[in-house]
């Protein structure tokens, strides 16, 4: 079982994380991003390539179920306007094998958060709004992944 | 030929004031990059987005891509800064 | 927040996730231990030493607030008589950074499953039952953490 | 001096038959492993459940201890298998 969704509303991970749990496997492994308010940030603004994104997420699923045995991943990523506190992220693995379900989803993670494509604009307190700036070590890794 | 049709992105949208344009079919051997430069010729919010190539990033047909990479008969181009992830 | 629970009956996994979310991290990482029914296993029976499992606990947590920087880990250990498809064991960590909550979580279920002090009986359907045994390498490990 | 209390887990326990049990309190001096042989002598359950010390380990007031430990002050002594994790 596999599947992702790329959505503006809301999630409620109990839900995914027993359909997780119902996949057979000896272990459920999860993580769930939620935006931070740190230094005066009202707002995050995510902004997507649609065509692109389920493509390459679904590549990069598909990827993680060749390099572990995963008898279901769940990844749901949202987009639009997000505040402080709302979930943003959710990735949620299971396996027979607790270290193939952890190690499957710090991948997944890992290359959502930095490789993923997505544009994301802060929104501040004092009525600021900036484009976050791709960091070059990330840029460096995504040409490995993509390529 | 079709069209090409073009997204733009994040800031770059943002300066342009649009998301999508179509314009006519450039020679298939033309670079991203050449057609990158005739957008930013046409000043003002163009010249904005498009001025700086090293601050942008494409993807044809919904793959990335350098900018030196011809358009060919591509469908889709879309012009964006470097993605910031999820 | 750190807690831990040691406990014959079920958790609500949504419960433990949400208050993690709340500790005002970016990132609430878990690991949830199923049951599994192999080789036609019905029931899996754990006994603990109750004085020190809490204790033991509490120390490996502990160990990882000092390790990664938490805002909040949460633990529950099931004992007592479980069948396949029961959750087992649940641990969670809420961190600023990815990274943090997703090694010390992989770290804590780790030592749970192989050093926690408990003895697993297994019950099968052809009326057979075996306590587990340690496995070397296991053990080897334990003196490690625990000397 | 108080009498020490002896814990037994998993095996142990079922092939001896009660989970506890206090027994007059050794010479302070006295390994683990001697107090461990002392039962065994008792025969029966005991015996299967204690004839080999190297299936067996050990906790002192709640903490791992090898077998060769004295068993001092202590108050609460448990036997057990090898744990197995959760």
């Amino acid at each position: 079982m596999t599947q992702v969704s790329i959505q503006t509303g809301d999630f409620d991970t109990a839900t995914e994380l027993a359909a997780l749990e119902n996949c057979g496997g000896g272990g459920v492994a999860s993580f769930t991003g939620v935006v931070r308010g740190d230094d005066g940030l009202i707002a995050l603004e995510l902004q997507h390539y649609p065509a692109m994104t389920l493509a390459q997420v679904e590549r990069i699923v598909e990827d993680a179920m060749t390099r572990w045995p995963l008898l279901g991943v769940r990844v749901i990523h949202r987009f639009g306007r997000l505040e402080p506190g709302d979930r943003i992220v959710f990735v949620g693995t299971a396996s027979r094998h607790r270290t193939a379900a952890l190690e499957s989803c710090a991948f997944l993670i890992d290359w959502l958060k930095s490789h993923a494509p997505f544009w994301k604009k802060e929104h501040f307190s004092d009525g600021e709004a900036r484009w976050v700036d791709a960091r070059a070590e990330d840029e460096a890794k995504a040409r490995d992944w993509l390529s | 030929m079709a069209p090409l049709n073009i997204l733009y992105f994040a800031w770059v949208r943002e300066a342009i004031g649009r998301d999508e344009e179509q314009v006519e079919r450039p020679s298939a051997d033309m670079p991203i990059a050449d057609l990158i430069a005739m957008l930013a010729a046409r000043g003002g919010g163009y010249a904005q987005a498009l001025g700086d190539p090293d601050r942008l990033r494409a993807a044809l047909d919904q793959h990335f891509v350098p900018l030196d990479t011809p358009i060919g008969t591509a469908r889709e181009l879309a012009i964006f800064p470097p993605v910031t992830g999820g």
